[in-house]
């Protein structure tokens, strides 16, 4: 007689163990940042380390931006409306790049607490997103336009 | 706890005769329901304040985007209790509700990317919950055409209850990784749900239209399940008596 | 007992290899394929490479997956399995380690290749590898569960791809976007992760899925 | 009918229902088996021999009300499955492998493997110098010999045969016949489908017509 109950045990013990292991990577995995992605106001909390590559997003605060007249260098502010972090950035702009507008930049944060860009991407927001409500967020201040760009 | 209720419900004979009444109450329900939340939200709910009169396509984007999911749960409830218990009834429900589900998602889509045209300027968008729900349509697809593909009316049965668990124990994951995944690239500005705490006037007739549409979707599915059955069981006597007795009438 | 049943598995699916190299050489196909269409722009095809390459191994590996039961079920050595003292579902693991060894590992060896073909930047190379030898696993396991569903349909291959594609988005998107982050410098480490983390979950529950739906087909038959 | 009171029967199936499509092949069929018993299944094409035998076996998914077997109740036929041999009327051969190959996957599922017994076993059915053949090179009455060598390769209690005879040769015929017996003799049991008539003398043998037997033999056989 083949023992039916043994196997049966064997198999539960089996997917008990795998769901578990699968569990525990999820688990390691879902600490990483999945794509390292952190808010103007998680930079200034200090949950970033310097020196990682990290993806910075916000919104192009309003008369930030400062152009270097001889060369491609150029430095702005980023928000979510919780914190300001200034963006660093030697390099051709996207053409979508604006005041106002949502973009991410991917670079290190450095000790003076300026994130030296090596890439910025503008946000596809206005496909989107009424003109009304980039509006209604410039006026109010309102951080409800901000939740976009924190995880 | 008794069972003998969920033994009844799964004899084809049973769910036949009791649902002969039913039908007709899961019928004028949907009717009256669906017509009120159409009146109601089409006619007299007031228009929004951004997107003005496009945003009534809500009435049934919304309820139709509900019932595809919950049929698709549905089913593999159901494929499961066939499974276990080797309830035919069960199988036949996964079988008919298939098509249903398939055509509401279809029409999700579809009424998606009709609102989507006058707020985002754009038919479609790689957006996370457009995203799913196109995968969930080809989950159906998948489903109906393995169904209908296969032979052997019990082999069928079971190897779509099959598909049908194992989609649904990968939906949540493709959900997880396509939300992820449409976050790198943008995140969705405004999800469809989290619409700005709605007024009452605006919610009401949508949810009588949810409610329209699950008794549909409830008239439809008892619709096929009791022609099925007819098919299914033409050698047996009860069948050939109650034709007989239409064919009386 | 186990080691030799796979070592007849792995010799059975060896001598029968024109079957199953075509796929690899489809696979080589494809993605050269793409270059020729788009033309030979490294900046043009370096941010596609991964993507191509991900796409072309799914293409692969379901083309392969037809012939995963189908013969040994026509034979009638699915039921002498079935019958057999060995777990049903552990010879359905072994069958998909076998497809699998000769399918979708040539496609890994294979990978940095085509990587280079399309230019893909050099800091992507470990990540796809990896990504497809964590990848390429789940694409037989959850395949095997299609092609043990389909086993009896002649000409089930479409029927397989339209049931088993939606299945393999969450694989393509974790593996696609791997080579894509490292090229940015950044560590995929998220990504590799959840893919290891969908092998484990797979390699647990599909071999039961797939002997579940052999068994059925047995029955039917 | 002679009975003996004190044997338990090796198989007792009650209640087996079949259907296959639409078609109730089965309703309520009782079948039982006692140690030593040959049972010849006989009906027409399509009258569910072939069903039968793969129910008994637990790989058609057939409702059977009470299953015992050797007097201990089972739920499910493939519990008794290692005590029991089954062959189909497909031979079940791997073609790209060798015979001697195949025989020893076999031995590796059955998980007894001794190389010295399979080399006995292939002179047995009359395959030596065929060993690294391909299978696929061989004839249909040698790829049935390869899977009759399975029957001198495990130990067992019930052989189950689905057309054993199928394309063997007159010798071959007289082989099969000469381990049924011997096997029957030392208190096997088999239950066996086939159109050719077959003469097993000196032993317990039953012919179980089940197209006529289907309402008749309800309890029939036990009286």
């Amino acid at each position: 007689m083949r023992p039916i109950r043994k196997r049966r045990l064997q198999l539960v013990l089996l997917l008990v163990a795998g769901v578990g292991i699968t569990v525990g990577i999820a688990l390691m995995a879902l600490q990483q940042n999945l794509n390292l992605f952190y808010s103007p106001a998680q930079i200034v909390a200090g949950e970033v380390e310097q020196g990682v590559t990290i993806r910075a997003g916000g919104l192009v605060v309003p008369g930030s931006v400062e152009r270097d007249p001889n060369s491609l260098m150029a430095e702005f502010e980023v928000t979510d409306y919780q914190g300001y972090v200034t963006i660093r950035y030697n390099g051709i702009l996207p053409d979508l790049f604006a005041e106002g507008q949502g973009i991410i930049a991917i670079g290190e944060l450095g000790e003076d607490m300026v994130v030296t860009a090596d890439q910025v991407l503008a946000k596809h927001d206005e496909e989107y997103m009424p003109p009304e409500l980039v509006k209604a967020i410039e006026e109010a201040g309102h951080p409800a336009g901000a939740d976009q760009y924190s995880n | 706890m008794n069972w003998t209720w969920f033994h009844k419900w799964g004899s084809p004979k049973w769910f036949f005769q009791k649902t002969e009444s039913l039908i007709y109450w899961f019928g004028f329900l949907a009717l009256i329901f669906l017509v009120v939340g159409l009146v109601w939200g089409l006619a007299f709910a007031p228009e929004d304040f951004k997107q003005g009169n496009s945003f009534r396509i809500f009435y049934i984007h919304v309820p139709s985007a509900i019932l595809a999911q919950s049929i698709f749960l549905a089913m593999a409830i159901s494929a499961a209790v066939g499974l276990i218990w080797r309830m035919k009834l069960a199988h036949v429900f996964v079988e008919t509700a298939a098509p249903i589900g398939a055509s509401i998602t279809l029409l999700a889509l579809l009424t998606g990317a009709i609102w989507g045209k006058p707020t985002w300027g754009t038919w479609w968008v790689w957006d996370a919950r457009l995203t799913s729900t196109l995968i969930q349509f080809f989950l159906y697809l998948g489903i109906i055409s393995l169904h209908q593909s296969i032979e052997n009316r019990d082999t069928a049965s079971k190897a779509t209850a099959i598909a049908c668990l194992v989609g649904v124990v990968n939906l949540p994951i493709i959900k997880f990784s396509v939300n992820w995944w449409n976050t790198l690239h943008q995140p969705a500005t405004f999800t469809l749900t989290e619409s700005p705490a709605m007024a009452t006037e605006m919610w009401v007739p949508g949810l009588i239209m949810v409610l329209g549409f699950y008794m549909l979707f409830a008239y439809l599915v008892t619709l096929r399940m009791r022609s099925e059955i007819l098919e299914r069981e033409k050698g047996s006597a009860w069948v050939k008596a109650y034709l007989e007795k239409l064919n009386v009438l | 007992m186990i080691g030799r049943v796979f070592h007849y598995e792995f010799l059975q699916a060896y001598r029968r290899r024109s079957e199953l190299v075509t796929p690899v050489v489809f696979f080589v196909l494809v993605c050269s394929m793409f270059p020729l269409a788009l033309g030979s722009v490294a900046d043009l095809l370096a941010p596609l490479a991964s993507g191509v390459i991900w796409v072309a191994a799914l293409l692969a590996t379901l083309l392969s997956l037809d012939q995963m039961f189908r013969q040994d079920f026509d034979d009638g050595i699915l039921e002498q399995m079935e019958l057999s003292e060995v777990p049903f579902y552990q010879l359905v693991a072994i069958k998909i380690l076998a497809h699998w060894c000769l399918t979708g590992l040539p496609l890994v060896v294979l990978s940095p290749l085509l990587a280079m073909m399309l230019f893909m930047p050099s800091e992507s190379y470990l990540s796809l590898i990896v990504g497809l030898f964590l990848g390429t696993p789940i694409l037989s396991l959850i395949g095997a569960i299609g092609a043990a569903l389909t086993v009896k349909i002649r000409r089930g291959n479409v029927v397989l791809s339209l049931l088993i594609m939606p299945l393999y988005v969450p694989v393509l998107i974790f593996g696609a976007t791997a080579p894509v982050m490292a090229a940015q410098g950044i560590m995929p480490a998220a990504q590799l992760l959840w893919l290891a983390a969908m092998l484990v979950l797979a390699a647990t529950l599909a071999p039961l899925a797939a002997s579940l739906g052999l068994r059925i087909n047995i029955y039917g038959s | 009918m002679v009975e003996e009171v004190s044997s338990v029967p090796l198989l007792e199936a009650k209640g087996i229902c079949c259907e296959r499509g639409d078609k109730q092949l089965f309703d309520s069929f009782d079948l039982s088996l006692k140690a030593g018993e040959i049972l010849q299944l006989a009906g027409p094409n399509g009258s569910g021999k072939t069903t039968l035998l793969r129910s008994i076996c637990g790989i058609f998914d057939a409702r059977i009300d009470s299953l015992v077997w050797r007097g201990i109740p089972v739920t499910d036929p493939l519990q008794y499955a290692d005590e029991l041999l089954y062959l189909g009327h497909r031979p079940a051969i791997r073609h790209h492998l060798t015979l001697y190959e195949n025989l020893s996957w076999y031995s590796c599922l059955s998980r007894c493997s001794d190389s010295a017994q399979l080399d006995q076993v292939i002179a047995e059915v009359g395959l030596q110098g065929y060993e690294d053949e391909l299978a696929s090179s061989l004839s249909a009455g040698q790829k049935r010999r390869i899977a009759l060598a399975r029957l001198r390769l495990v130990d067992c209690n019930l052989w189950v045969l689905d057309e054993p005879f199928a394309s063997l040769d007159v010798e071959g015929v007289k082989m099969l016949c000469g381990w049924i017996q011997s096997f029957v003799q030392s208190g096997g049991s088999v239950a066996y489908s086939t159109h050719q008539p077959v003469e097993f003398s000196g032993c317990d043998s039953r012919i179980l017509n089940i197209d006529s037997s289907r309402t008749l033999n309800r309890g029939g056989a036990r009286q």
